[in-house]
Parts: C-alpha cells; sequence; structure tokens
C-alpha cells in the first residue's frame, strides 16, 4: 500500500494530470496542441514496443507492420464498408494480434539481431504489400480518412484537442497494460526470457508463449496507435505508414532514450525527442537543406553518449527512487 | 518398483560427433547417483538431454513412467525434473526471491510463488539475501541461489551440473548437508562433480561416462577401482588417490 | 509606413530522397517571391511584400505538424508546395480543416479528387501526363513516319510512378496500340537488368520509362549496353533534370521526356535562374513559381490576405501572363476541383545542355528529332 | 622479480584488494589460496593492468606496472593464463599459440618455441588443426597455458589452472606446472584446490576478502591449521 | 534463366563485398551499425571526386575511397564507437542510427542533393558469350569486388593484424594478454569495414549515382545479406550476397520486379526460421 505514494507513481500522475491540463492552456485547433498530442501517441505507440522491446528484451525494428495494419484494417473498413473507425481500431488490433502471433512462428527462436532483422523484414514485406495491392490498399498513393466535419461516432472531430484527450486515453491505458505485464506473474516471466531464455525454461516458464503473448499484446496496441495515427492525421500511404526510420526506429529509439523496459522511459524519451525534433525543425529547416535532421541527429548521438542507458537512469539514481525499488522487491 | 527416472539408450549427436552414445540408466526417489567422466565426456549434454534443451537423436526417456523426451523443457520441469547450470545461469537483473519466485510460478499463482520463495530460501538459509541482486553474490551463493531456483520448481528429480566447482571444501560441506537434507524428503538427484572427495562421500551409486558411452555404473567404490574410470578419468596421481582415501 | 508582410508558407522535401526537387521548387518560389517584390509587392494591400515561411518536410508523416505549424504559428496566408504527392496530400488535410489555400505542383490525381476547396493544383493531374506522353511520343513518330503496335511501360511504384503508368496504359488502350510490357519496380531499384531483359525480350518498338534519375540511368545505359535502339519516352522527373545530362553525357542528346514546363517557355525567369543558381531551371521551379504568382495575384484581386478571401479569390482567378507564362498555356484559371484547366503537358527533348519544348506544335520553340531525323 | 606494495584495487564499489603485499623471486613457484571473492584473479588481473582502478605499486624487474596500458605488459616477460581460459574459440590451437607470440612478431623462432610447447603438452601437436573452442576443457587450459608460454615469459600468472578438470587432467597439469617451473620460469599460481596448488608451490600466500592474512613457505602453510580446515578440507 | 543467374551473381558478389564490411564490424565489435551504408555514399563521393577532379577511373578511385575512408571510419570509432561498446546493444544501436542520420545530413549540406554520376567509357558496353550478356560495369565491379574479397581473407587468415583481428573479436580479455592493443584494433576493424564498404561503392559509381541519399537504397538490402551469411561471418557475406543476387534476378522471371523484395524478404525470413545463425556460422 505505501507504494501507491511511493515518488515514481507521484511523477506518474504528475504527468498525467499534467498532459489533462494542458488543452486548457493551449488553442484546441493550434499547432501546440498538435505537438503535444504527437508527443503523448508516441509514447503510446514506444510503450506498447516496450513491452516486447523492454520487457522480453526483443529488440523489433518491425512495429511499423503493426501499426500500419492498424491504419489499414480500421480505414479500410470504414471506407469500403462504412465501419466506424472505433470497431474497425479493434479488428486492426486483432489482425495486428494475429500477425504477430503468426510473425512469431519463423521468429521466435531468433535472438538480438537477427530478431531485429527479421522484424525489419517483416515490415518492409508489408508495404511492398500494401504498395502493391493498389485495387484493395490504394496502392502507393495512399488513403485518405475524408473531411466530414465533427462526427464523434465516426472518430472526426474538428478541434485537434478533441484527438488529443482520445490519445491521452489511449496513453493512459496503454501504460496501464504495461504496468500489469510487468508486475503480474508473466513480467516475472519475460523478465526471465531477456535475461536467459534457456534457464527459464529449465526454471519452467513457457518461453515460446510468454513471448507471444508479450508480442500479441504489444501489436494489438500498436495496431490501436495506428488506427488513432490514421484518424488524427488524415492521410497516410505504404512508404510512411510501414516506415523503418519514421515509424518502426522511432518507437524503439524513444523507449531506448527514455530507458529501455521502464514504465516511465517511453514517456520521458517522447517529451525529449519529439519536441526537440519540432523544434529543430522550426528553427533549423529554413537555414540550410539537412541542418535541421543534422542537428537532431547530433543531439541523439550526445544524449546517447552522455546516459547510454536511457534518461530514466537518472531518475533511478536518485534517493527517492531507490527507496522505491527497495520497496518494491520487500513486498 | 519403476525407477523414478528411466533412460533407455540415448544419444546426442552434433554433426558428426557422438556427445551421448547409447546411455541408459536409472534412477530411484531418495537416491543420490553421481556422472563423472572425463572433460567433453558429455555429461552436460546428457543433462541438457534429460530435461529437453538438447533434443534426443535417439533413445527415451520415462519419469516416473511418462515418456519426456521430445517435450520442452519447461514441460519437463512441470512433470519433475529440472536441472542446475554449469556456468550458474541465474536471471542477473533480478533479486535472489525473484528469481526464486519465477520458478515458483510453475505451480503457483503469483502470491503463492512468493510464499514458495520464502519457503525454499529459509530452507536453505538464503532469507539474509533474498533482495540482493544475484549479480551481486559470490559464487556459492550464485550456486546455491541456482538450487533454490530448480527446488522451487517442486522437482522429484534435480540433476546439479557441477555446482560445487569452486567452493573450499568448507563451503562443499555445507552445500552437501542440503543435498542430503533433500534427499532425506524423497528427491533423487543426479550430480555431476569433479571433486571426487565430495562425489565418494555424497554418492550412493556412481555412473561414469567416457567419450558419451557409459564405462561404468556401480557402488562409488566399485567405480573408482574400474580400471577404465582410473585409466581415462581418475588418472594415478595425487587427485586419483584422494579419491581412493575418500 | 510601408505596409506589413504577407505571409506565405513553402513546404517542400529540403532533406530526404527528394531533396533535389525540393530545393529546386523552393528556388522558384524564392525567385518569384523576389520577382513579384521587385515589381511592387501586393499593390492592393499597398505594397505589401511577400515573405516566405520555409518548412522541410521530407516525409508525409512530418507534412501535417509543419503545416500546422506554419499555419498557427506563423499565421501564413496560404501555402505553396510540396512536389511530392503523398507529402502534399497530407498536408492538404491540415489546410483543408484550417480553411487555407495550398496550391501545389504534385499532380496525384486524388489531390483534387477528394472534392476539396482549399487546394489548388496549378498543372494537370498525373494520368495527363501519362497520356500525353503516349499520345505525344506515338505524333512524333507517325510525323516521322514510322507506325506504333507495341509500347512497353516502366514505372517505379510510387503514386507518380502509377498514376502516370494509368494515363500512359489507357491512352494505349484508346489508341489501339498494344502494351507488350507493363511492370513496376521499387523505388530505389539498384539493378535493372532484369527490367531490361524483359524489354528486350517483349520486342516494343517504344519504352516509356516513369522514373527518378538513378534508374532512369541504368536503363538508358543498359540499353545502350546491349544495343537495344528502342526510343526511350522519358515521364518527367528523373528525365529533365541537370544531372540527367551530367550522368549520361552525349547520351541525353535527343532523349525525349514528358515535363510540366520547360525554360524555354519563360526565357526572362530561366536566364535569371541560371545566373542564380548555376543550373537550367527546372519544371518544379517554374511551375511552383507560377504557384506563388497564383497566391499573389489572388491577393491583389481579393485586397485581402485574409485565407478565406484569398481561397475565394484563387478559385475564380482566370489570368495569363506574368510568371504564369511558364505554364504551358500560359493562363491560370482554376475548376471547381482546383484544377488549372488551360494548362497542359508538353513535350520537351534534350538539346546540348537543356531540354527544349518540341511538343505540341502550339508550344514548340523547336522541332522534334526523332531517330535522327528531324520532324516536320 | 615481481613486488607488490600496499596494492589496493576496486571496480568501482569499495576496495577488492586492500594494502596487498607480495613478492616471486626469480625462479620460484608462489601459489595463493583463499576463499571465493577473496580477490585472488583481482589481483592477478591487477597485475596484468586489467583493473583500472588500482593503487598502490607493482614492479616487474624494477618495471612500475600500474599505470601501463594493458597490452604492453606482456612484452616485459609477463605471462598471464586467466581464469576460465580464454582461449580464442573460433581459431586453431595453432593460431592461438602464434597469437601468443603476437609482440614478438617479428621473432624468428616462432616455430621453435610452438614446438616448445608441443613437447610440453604433446596433445596440442595433435590437435593444432582443430578450433580451440570445439576442444575439451583440459585441451583448452593446456591451449591457454601453452600461448602464454608463446611470449617466452619469465613469470606465468595461472588463475584457477584446475577448475573444472577431471582429476587426472589435473595431474598431468600438475606436472606440467613443475616442468615449467624447472625451466627457471616463475610462476605465480591462484587455486582453489589447496592440494595441488601447496604441492607445487615453494611458498604461498593466503588471501581472505582482499588482505593478505598468512604467508609462508608451502610446507609450513600445509601444517598450518587455519589452512587445513579451510583450504585442505581435513 | 541462364541469363538472370549470371546477372545475379555478378550484382551478388559486389551486394557480398559492400556487405563484408559490415560483417566485419559487427563480428569484432558486436555492433550493428545502422551507419554502415552512409559509408558507403562517402566512399562513392570519394571516387566521384577523384574522377571529376583527377580524373581517376573510379575503379582506380576506389584505392582513394578505401584510404580515406578508413581514416574516417578509424577516427568515428576512437572517438564514438569506442564509448558504448560496453553499453548495452540497444543503445549501441541507437548511436548508430544518430551517426547515420548525421553522415547523411552532413553529405547533404556539403555536397547539395544532386545526383552525380560519373561517365566512363565502359559504361555503355557490354559482352556477349553466346546468348548471354554481361554489362561492363558490372563484370568489373564483381571483379574488383571478387578481389578485394580475396585480399580481404588473405589479410585476416595470413597477417598478425588480421590475427589480432579475429582475436580481438573473439576474445578481447585475452587478447590484451597477449599484448593486442584493443583499442587500435578496434578502429582498425571499424575503419576497415567502412573502407570495404567504400571501396564497393566506388567501383558501382559507374553504373549507380551517388547522392546523399543513396545509402537508404543500400541499408536494407546489407542487413539481409549480412544475417543472411551470418552476423559477424566474412565468409558468409560474399554468399549471402550472391544469394540475395540471385533470389532478386530469379525471382523477377517468375513474379513482377515490384515484388522483387517481397520474395526476397520472404525467404529470409524463411532461412532464419530454419537456421536462426544464417546460413553459414562463425568464420
Ligand atoms: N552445441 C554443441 N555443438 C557441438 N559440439 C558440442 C556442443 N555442446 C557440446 N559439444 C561437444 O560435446 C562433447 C560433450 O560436451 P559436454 O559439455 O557434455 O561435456 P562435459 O562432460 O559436460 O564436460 P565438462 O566436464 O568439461 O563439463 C564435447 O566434445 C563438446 O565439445
Ligand atoms: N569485473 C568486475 N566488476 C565488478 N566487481 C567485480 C568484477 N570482478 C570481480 N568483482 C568483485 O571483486 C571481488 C573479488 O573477486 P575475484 O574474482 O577477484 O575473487 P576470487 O578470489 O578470484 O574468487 P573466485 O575464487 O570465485 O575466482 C568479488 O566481490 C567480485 O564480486
Ligand atoms: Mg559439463
Ligand atoms: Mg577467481
Amino acid at each position: 500500500m505505501r507504494n501507491l505514494f511511493s515518488p515514481s507513481r507521484a511523477a506518474l500522475l504528475l504527468f498525467f494530470l499534467a498532459a489533462a491540463l494542458l488543452p486548457l492552456a493551449l488553442d484546441p485547433r493550434g499547432h501546440l496542441i498538435r505537438v503535444a498530442a504527437m508527443v503523448l501517441l508516441f509514447a503510446a505507440m514506444a510503450q506498447s514496443w516496450n513491452i516486447v522491446g523492454g520487457l522480453a528484451n526483443q529488440i523489433s525494428l518491425g512495429h511499423a507492420a503493426f501499426f500500419g495494419l492498424g491504419a489499414y484494417t480500421s480505414t479500410l473498413l470504414f471506407l469500403k464498408l462504412g465501419v466506424t473507425p472505433w470497431i474497425g481500431m479493434g479488428v486492426g488490433a486483432v489482425v495486428a494480434g494475429g500477425a504477430a502471433a503468426l510473425l512469431s512462428i519463423p521468429t521466435f527462436r531468433l535472438k538480438g539481431h537477427y530478431f531485429a532483422l527479421a522484424t525489419l523484414a517483416f515490415a518492409e514485406v508489408m508495404r511492398v504489400i500494401a504498395n502493391s495491392l493498389g485495387d484493395v490498399t490504394g496502392g502507393p498513393v495512399g488513403l485518405s480518412i475524408p473531411f466530414m466535419g465533427s462526427q464523434p461516432a465516426l472518430f472526426a472531430f474538428r478541434s485537434v484537442a478533441s484527438y488529443y484527450w482520445i490519445i491521452l486515453g489511449l496513453l493512459v491505458a496503454v501504460c496501464a497494460v504495461f504496468h500489469l505485464l510487468a508486475s503480474g506473474a508473466i513480467g516475472y516471466r519475460l523478465r526471465a526470457v531477456r535475461e536467459n531464455e534457456a534457464a527459464a525454461e529449465v526454471a519452467g516458464v513457457d518461453t515460446f508463449r510468454v513471448k507471444l503473448t508479450a508480442s500479441v499484446i504489444s501489436a494489438a496496441l500498436t495496431a490501436v496507435c495506428g488506427t488513432v495515427f490514421a484518424q488524427f492525421t488524415f492521410f497516410f500511404d505504404p512508404d510512411s505508414i510501414f516506415s523503418l526510420s519514421g515509424i518502426s526506429v522511432r518507437m524503439a529509439m524513444i523507449a531506448i532514450v527514455g530507458g529501455l523496459g521502464t514504465l516511465g522511459g517511453p514517456l520521458v524519451g517522447a517529451l525529449f525527442l519529439i519536441p526537440l525534433e519540432e523544434v529543430a525543425n522550426a528553427v533549423l529547416s529554413s537555414q540550410a537543406a539537412g541542418l535541421s535532421q543534422f542537428a537532431f541527429g547530433v543531439i541523439l548521438i550526445g544524449a546517447i553518449l552522455i546516459q547510454p542507458r536511457g534518461l530514466m537512469a537518472y531518475w533511478l539514481r536518485t534517493p527517492w527512487a531507490k527507496t522505491r525499488r527497495a520497496a518494491a522487491t520487500g513486498a | 518398483m519403476q525407477p523414478l527416472l528411466q533412460a533407455d539408450a540415448i544419444c546426442v549427436t552434433f554433426g558428426g560427433l557422438k556427445a551421448v552414445d547409447g546411455v541408459s540408466f536409472s534412477l530411484n526417489a531418495g537416491e543420490i547417483v553421481g556422472l563423472i567422466g572425463p572433460n567433453g565426456a558429455g555429461k552436460t549434454t546428457l543433462f541438457n538431454a534429460l530435461v529437453g534443451l538438447q533434443p534426443l537423436t535417439s533413445g527415451t526417456v520415462w519419469l516416473d513412467g511418462e515418456r519426456v523426451c521430445g517435450l520442452k523443457p519447461h514441460k519437463v520441469a512441470r512433470l519433475g525434473m529440472t536441472k542446475t547450470f554449469q556456468n550458474a545461469a541465474l536471471f542477473p537483473d533480478m533479486s535472489v526471491k525473484e528469481n526464486v519466485t519465477t520458478a515458483a510460478l510453475l505451480r503457483h499463482d503469483l502470491k503463492g510463488a512468493r510464499a514458495k520463495a520464502d519457503t525454499v530460501l529459509r530452507k536453505l538459509d538464503l532469507t539474509p539475501i533474498a533482495d540482493a541482486d544475484v549479480a551481486d553474490l559470490t559464487f556459492p551463493q550464485k550456486a546455491l541461489v541456482e538450487m533454490a531456483r530448480a527446488l522451487a520448481t517442486e522437482p522429484r528429480v534435480l540433476l546439479l551440473d557441477e555446482v560445487m566447482a569452486a567452493l573450499t571444501p568448507a563451503e562443499m560441506d555445507e552445500v552437501m548437508a542440503v543435498i542430503r537434507a533433500l534427499k532425506a524428503e524423497g528427491l533423487a538427484f543426479l550430480v555431476v562433480e569433479h571433486h571426487m572427495r565430495a562425489i565418494m562421500a555424497l554418492c550412493d551409486r556412481l555412473l561414469a561416462v567416457n567419450f558419451g558411452r557409459l564405462i561404468a555404473d556401480g557402488t562409488p567404490a566399485q567405480v573408482a577401482a574400474h580400471p577404465q574410470v582410473i585409466e581415462a578419468y581418475l588418472g594415478h596421481g595425487a587427485a586419483g588417490k584422494e579419491a581412493a582415501h575418500a | 509606413r510601408a505596409a506589413d508582410d504577407v505571409l506565405v508558407g513553402v513546404i517542400q522535401p529540403l532533406s530526404g530522397p527528394n531533396a533535389q526537387f525540393g530545393i529546386g521548387a523552393q528556388r522558384g518560389t524564392e525567385l518569384a517571391a523576389e520577382i513579384i517584390n521587385a515589381a511592387g509587392g501586393i499593390q492592393a494591400l499597398g505594397g505589401a511584400k511577400i515573405k516566405l515561411v520555409a518548412a522541410d518536410v521530407p516525409t508525409p508523416n512530418t507534412a501535417a505538424a509543419a503545416t500546422q505549424r506554419l499555419i498557427s504559428q506563423n499565421g501564413v496566408s496560404a501555402v505553396v508546395g510540396a512536389f511530392v504527392s503523398s507529402t502534399t496530400l497530407a498536408a492538404s488535410e491540415v489546410t483543408e480543416r484550417a480553411q487555407i489555400p495550398l496550391v501545389t505542383f504534385a499532380f496525384a490525381d486524388q489531390i483534387t479528387g477528394r472534392g476539396y476547396a482549399y487546394v489548388f493544383q496549378v498543372s494537370p493531374k498525373g494520368t495527363a501526363f501519362g497520356a500525353a506522353q503516349f499520345d505525344y511520343a506515338t505524333a512524333i513518330a507517325k510525323a516521322a513516319g514510322e507506325k506504333i503496335d507495341k509500347v512497353a511501360i516502366l514505372y517505379e511504384d510510387t503514386a507518380y510512378g502509377t498514376a502516370q503508368a494509368k494515363g500512359l496504359r489507357e491512352a494505349a488502350k484508346a489508341a489501339g496500340v498494344e502494351v507488350v510490357l507493363d511492370e513496376a519496380y521499387p523505388l530505389g531499384i539498384t539493378d535493372v537488368s532484369p527490367l531490361v531483359n524483359k524489354l528486350r525480350a517483349s520486342g516494343a518498338q517504344i519504352a516509356f520509362p516513369v522514373s527518378y534519375l538513378n534508374d532512369s540511368l541504368l536503363i538508358i545505359r543498359a540499353l545502350r549496353q546491349q544495343n537495344i535502339d528502342i526510343p526511350v519516352i522519358g515521364g518527367a522527373a528523373g528525365y529533365i533534370i541537370p544531372d540527367f545530362k551530367k550522368g549520361l553525357g552525349a547520351y541525353a542528346d535527343g532523349v525525349l521526356s514528358v515535363a510540366a514546363a520547360s525554360g524555354d517557355m519563360i526565357p526572362d525567369l530561366a536566364r535569371t535562374y541560371k545566373d542564380k543558381y548555376g543550373t537550367f531551371i527546372t519544371h518544379e521551379a517554374i511551375i511552383h513559381a507560377a504557384a506563388l504568382d497564383a497566391v499573389a495575384k489572388a491577393m491583389e484581386k481579393a485586397k485581402s490576405a485574409d485565407p478565406q478571401k484569398v481561397r475565394d479569390a484563387l478559385a475564380t482567378l482566370d489570368y495569363c501572363g506574368g510568371l504564369a507564362a511558364g505554364v504551358p498555356g500560359g493562363c491560370i484559371t482554376f475548376d471547381k476541383t482546383g484544377l488549372n484547366t488551360s494548362s497542359f503537358p508538353i513535350m520537351v527533348q534534350w538539346r546540348g545542355d537543356a531540354p527544349v519544348t518540341v511538343y505540341p506544335p502550339k508550344a514548340a520553340t523547336e522541332k522534334p528529332v526523332w531517330r535522327g531525323k528531324t520532324v516536320e | 622479480m615481481l613486488e607488490i606494495r600496499n596494492l589496493c584495487a576496486a571496480y568501482g564499489g569499495p576496495d577488492v584488494l586492500s594494502s596487498v603485499t607480495l613478492e616471486v623471486k626469480a625462479g620460484e613457484t608462489v601459489a595463493v589460496l583463499g576463499a571465493n571473492t577473496a580477490g585472488k584473479t583481482t589481483l592477478l588481473r591487477t597485475i596484468s593492468g586489467l583493473v583500472a582502478r588500482a593503487r598502490g605499486s607493482v614492479t616487474f624487474e624494477g618495471t612500475e606496472l600500474i599505470g601501463r596500458p594493458a597490452h604492453t605488459i606482456p612484452a616485459l616477460g609477463l605471462g598471464h593464463v586467466p581464469e576460465g581460459r580464454h582461449v580464442f574459440p573460433r581459431m586453431t590451437t595453432l593460431d592461438n599459440l602464434k597469437m601468443g607470440a603476437f609482440f614478438h612478431r617479428g621473432a624468428g623462432d616462432i616455430a621453435q618455441r610452438i614446438q616448445r610447447v608441443f613437447a610440453l603438452f604433446p596433445r596440442l601437436e595433435e590437435r593444432q588443426g582443430q578450433m580451440a573452442g570445439s576442444m575439451s576443457g583440459g585441451e583448452q587450459q593446456m591451449v591457454s597455458i601453452g600461448r602464454a608460454l608463446m611470449g617466452n615469459p619469465k613469470l606465468l600468472l595461472l588463475d584457477e589452472p584446475s577448475h573444472g578438470l577431471a582429476p587426472i587432467v589435473v595431474d598431468e597439469l600438475h606436472a606440467a606446472i613443475g616442468a615449467i617451473n624447472r625451466q627457471g620460469v616463475a610462476v605465480l599460481l591462484v587455486e582453489q584446490n589447496a592440494v595441488l596448488a601447496l604441492s607445487v608451490a615453494h611458498r604461498g600466500y593466503v588471501l581472505e576478502a582482499g588482505h593478505v592474512v598468512l604467508s609462508g613457505d608451502a610446507q609450513a602453510l600445509s601444517a598450518d591449521h587455519g589452512v587445513r580446515r579451510a583450504y585442505l578440507g581435513v | 534463366m541462364i541469363q538472370a543467374l549470371v546477372d545475379g551473381i555478378l550484382l551478388g558478389g559486389v551486394y557480398g563485398v559492400i556487405s563484408t564490411g559490415l560483417s566485419l564490424v559487427f563480428g569484432v565489435l558486436g555492433v550493428v551499425n545502422f551507419a554502415h551504408a552512409e559509408f558507403l555514399m562517402l566512399g562513392m563521393y570519394v571516387a566521384w571526386f577523384a574522377w571529376r577532379y583527377l580524373g581517376l577511373d573510379p575503379l582506380l578511385g576506389s584505392a582513394l575511397s578505401f584510404v580515406i575512408v578508413f581514416a574516417i571510419g578509424y577516427l568515428v570509432q576512437r572517438t564514438l564507437v569506442q564509448r558504448v561498446l560496453k553499453a548495452p546493444p540497444a543503445a549501441q544501436v541507437f548511436l548508430t542510427v544518430g551517426l547515420m542520420i548525421v553522415i547523411e545530413n552532413a553529405a547533404l549540406m556539403a555536397f547539395g542533393s544532386d545526383y552525380r554520376s560519373v561517365s566512363v567509357p565502359y559504361q555503355v558496353e557490354g559482352y556477349r558469350l553466346g546468348d548471354i550478356f554481361v554489362g561492363a560495369p558490372y563484370l568489373f565491379a564483381f571483379v574488383a569486388a571478387v578481389v578485394l574479397a580475396g585480399a580481404l581473407w588473405l589479410f585476416l587468415e595470413r597477417s598478425w593484424s588480421g590475427r589480432a583481428i579475429r582475436a580481438v573479436a573473439q576474445d578481447p580479455m585475452a587478447a590484451t594478454l597477449v599484448g593486442v592493443d584493443t583499442r587500435r584494433t578496434y578502429a582498425l576493424a571499424f575503419g576497415l569495414g567502412v573502407a570495404l564498404t567504400a571501396f564497393g561503392g566506388a567501383v558501382i559509381l559507374p553504373y549507380i549515382t551517388v547522392s546523399p541519399t543513396v545509402g537508404g537504397q543500400f541499408v536494407v538490402l546489407m542487413f539481409t545479406v549480412v544475417v543472411l551469411g551470418g552476423l559477424g561471418s566474412v565468409a558468409g557475406a560474399l554468399a549471402g550476397g550472391i544469394m540475395v543476387g540471385i533470389v532478386q534476378s530469379l525471382s523477377a522471371l517468375v513474379f513482377p520486379i515490384q515484388l522483387q523484395n517481397l520474395c526476397l524478404f520472404v525467404i529470409f525470413i524463411a532461412v532464419l526460421a530454419l537456421r536462426p545463425q544464417g546460413l553459414i556460422k562463425g568464420a
């Protein structure tokens, strides 16, 4: 019970409180709220990734596959069959979860870099399929969500703030799932698998099932993020939705820069990287071609050189965090 | 009475190498059997084959009348057989108790597993270090935690792979006392160890392997006196004599 | 007191794989702003100067945020740009909802196909370019006395490639010409041998590749290596930029390509551009200059920089000359969907260091050459 | 030959070695005994320059080793057989041996050196083409020792060479260490197996929790009551 | 069919060489270098400038690419990569992602966004052997690639430095104990790895244009090659390269070329499922 008021929880609560109050201070149709929404959305994506990447230490570089599946499923259901994206979102999650389960079969034995590259290839496969099945997916041109004004039942709103609230809700849900997994029985098993798979098996952990569960949940949540992203930006095409650098790597990078496998990592990472990129773009992109990306890369390198274990390492080093950790193991 | 563990002509090959070559033996409840043999004789491989970490090329393994070969390790663990790792393979980012709890989850829910872990840790006198990170442990402590983790799966057969290597004689005695206490509860052990002093003092029976093949099976005294065992493993020097003294 | 500046947003891919086109387009826009400002700015607004606010949008994912920033942080009256279709589509979702006019060169059919009120396309649709690529080439061949009944279409599988290939395919069907090879290939292909093998086996008389630069060089060189003498009719993009010539040298000469515009139609601008940037003016620069010109003209007409009024003025714009002279047809008149109805594709042919307009005759500055023979 | 004075060492946490003073004279075999984590391995690693945080002094034939880059130390005449063998697993036995002469790569007598190692460990000659990683533990131990000998060391540091080896191999090793020492190479031997260590050593030190708690000649140590109980298991 | 096979092998040999460097860096440093393809781009630029201003054929300019990029790689390793060698692998990956962004955009600022291409006489030549047709630039690049791969093999197998690189790759601590300067060797291996790739970039310059983003065209391909061959295996990279070349080439016979990479990646995942360590283990 004393955990309820631990400094880490307090910090988390503070974060969500600040996030909830933020729209009051911003123009509901402006740029800043869009950036804030992007921060939260990318935090949710990174948190979904963190379930596989952080808890199970399966560094996936192909989560864009699930992200895109979510976006395509809900959007196509809506465009072709008129199914509201609220339902499409769920269907997308199921489809992505199924795809993750299918992908687990050939990849579950793979470790480390081999796993990373197999997932990367999977996302590429999805991209090529979306690109070449023009009749179904709209092909390389991509898909547009029709402009319908404000229709909450169809997941369409006029103000960015509405999307912001939805994304905030999504982030809270993803964080809750992450926390439940991390602190529950499966959390123990995932960490065991992460640290030594053979030993975990011998200690009675069904490593395949544990990994499968984690990747299905992670993929499903990622797909939900994909649907929300599609609804929020109204347009996507295969190259951007299945993008290695734009989605897959970014999800992983946020979690890693923030702190792999920690609940706060994706939040901190998104809060650091997304605004940073935005500022670099706003300030530098009219100066010289490439300068803003260059600056972003330099800062990224700097962040990793200074703290390779992620920004959360600073928090974990503070006395408050230490007491919490001791309490957690004692509980 | 049927033996608790029965291995029938098991073989494991790596490419052309026969690491385990037609080994058959049995193990009864409450028995401690030692497995000795030169380096590379196939002892660890045999262990891995028994628990399902290493697929068998041929042969059968029965655990209490059930075929366990071809099952994944976690299934074998559920049926009651597990092993420790030659080079302690703990989960380094977890505390001692978390390591043990993970294994206890095999038969309990989270709450029950925590309680089970406490019991096991108490039994092995590890309660004082329950919250320590395993990365900070000393070698013998690690070996004990390996055993604790294995015990938390509530096995009937426990395979110990050199848990006493690198222990001082005094430390070895402590571990042997624990093993004997567990034997009294009905656990069966298969023990790999190169310390003949420990092996001779602990085991009811010895198996000796060389080049993957079983070369001797009998009481410790019989096996230690077996010419092939002396030739391939014990030698005539000081180390071998140590065995004879024990 | 000088009038306040009017702000116009420019979104272009300034980094990433399309940077070269984005930079060219941005230069065109900048040059246009200089010209308009030098001529006294927006007269109706007391000589207000146009001030450009640029944003780099290397990918569609970055386009929405960048466009939103220009709109709500900088308060631009209109947005010009995004050479790349997908990026433009992403940006148009923001401009439409924010009710800010977006004037573009990107030519995916979908841009004006969604019934959006705030998006304007200065040059024809992608399918129109494909159709023109086919129609013009067969017309030139016919005039040279060659009858075409088998053609090959090779295109990269991007929005641009597929749209234009669709136009080609339909035009061929309409003309009763057999398409013996119709092959999409991945963007960034590093080896075209399978493509060229198929082309050689197909027996096509003309090849219509729609591609960026590297693939176009690969295709033309591979044809040369294998001594395949099939005329290649480029589909804009890679075929009409200075690097095409640098890459192929003498082999560039005589290559035909469809284009949205050409420097020889607006010599003054072309000269200024060349003096300033050292290379001939590309069609994306010309069209984007015209796009900004249209925005300026709309502001004159609306006597306001208010986005809503600018959009209404754009919708009813109908003028010729000025920087719009660079657009084939020389005029800008947007229809209900936002498409400039007075413009049409042209065909250019490499002569020395730059392509010149050779077709259709109403726009041509020189006669086309088919297989070494000047076509009258 | 090797003089260690007031050596302290740490890996970032508290000191693992505190004020260790120890010496090895030319031609001597010196054993270091101690329980787990007493700091035996750390002692050898510090001598070889692998532990960054070391204070005090370690001189080898008058040269101060503390603060020297680790890779320059073997050339002074120190051979180190690390705990856990550390052979190059995907190199042949022969290449592993050759690597031992890396800092003498110009030397013309490499073939002779290899022959000398083969004379000591005939098994290695039989297995010279085999990947070292696929050899048995005892064979790998021989490769590791042979590799250290390739540098013609004057002092050989051996860290638990008998760990995990079959009794018969332990005996062979025992003989080999004696033979190496008789060729004039001084040996600093860290062993869990105190019986073996004291039977080949001239002198010994007992290390506990980073401190030298006892030292003396091998016979005296073997007779010491505490040593007998703790390390000889009697 | 045979034509496609020949095309595939010629192309694959070059894929092999540009990927060998990546494999080497992984094998020795254990770092998956996402920035690797950027060094291909740098190598191409060096060769392009050598052609433009010194009149050197890219096949000769490749030597210059090798040397210059080696120096750059050596420095990058000493100043950046060295610092994360002990960090978690995920941090290493993202350091190199950062490096990739920096190098690509630095090139954009330094060289502009132009597509640069050389013109050499053999660019438009080809040889015919019966029905089989071979483009000269492909053939020359292939030969150069194979020669270099052979030289690399000899270097690693026979020279002291090569042996030291292998030793450090397999056990850095033991390597230190026999007197190998591991830091220098790491830098040497990284420099060599990127230089090999730069060399590969130079020899393909006669048929590939260079621009700041050219690395992006190759990066996924390079990883596919390396993983197929077995990470860290230099010989494997060559085999993996040829396999990728053949798959690409043969798949075009049956499927639309658009699906070339689909075929490749499906085969890739299938191979990994059957052989989780790649086609060839270790080397
Ligand atoms: N994965 C593997 N691939 C190939 N060969 C292997 C593999 N694992 C073990 N071996 C070989 O099988 C043989 C038996 O090895 P094993 O580890 O079982 O020996 P051991 O009896 O446990 O020896 P030790 O006493 O040294 O631990 C050895 O020759 C070893 O090299
Ligand atoms: N690389 C390291 N980083 C941090 N601590 C270390 C490291 N290596 C050893 N230690 C710590 O230093 C202490 C002494 O270890 P050392 O290996 O020197 O003991 P040892 O006497 O050789 O023990 P053993 O008999 O187990 O080999 C231990 O507490 C150990 O945990
Ligand atoms: Mg073993
Ligand atoms: Mg030690």
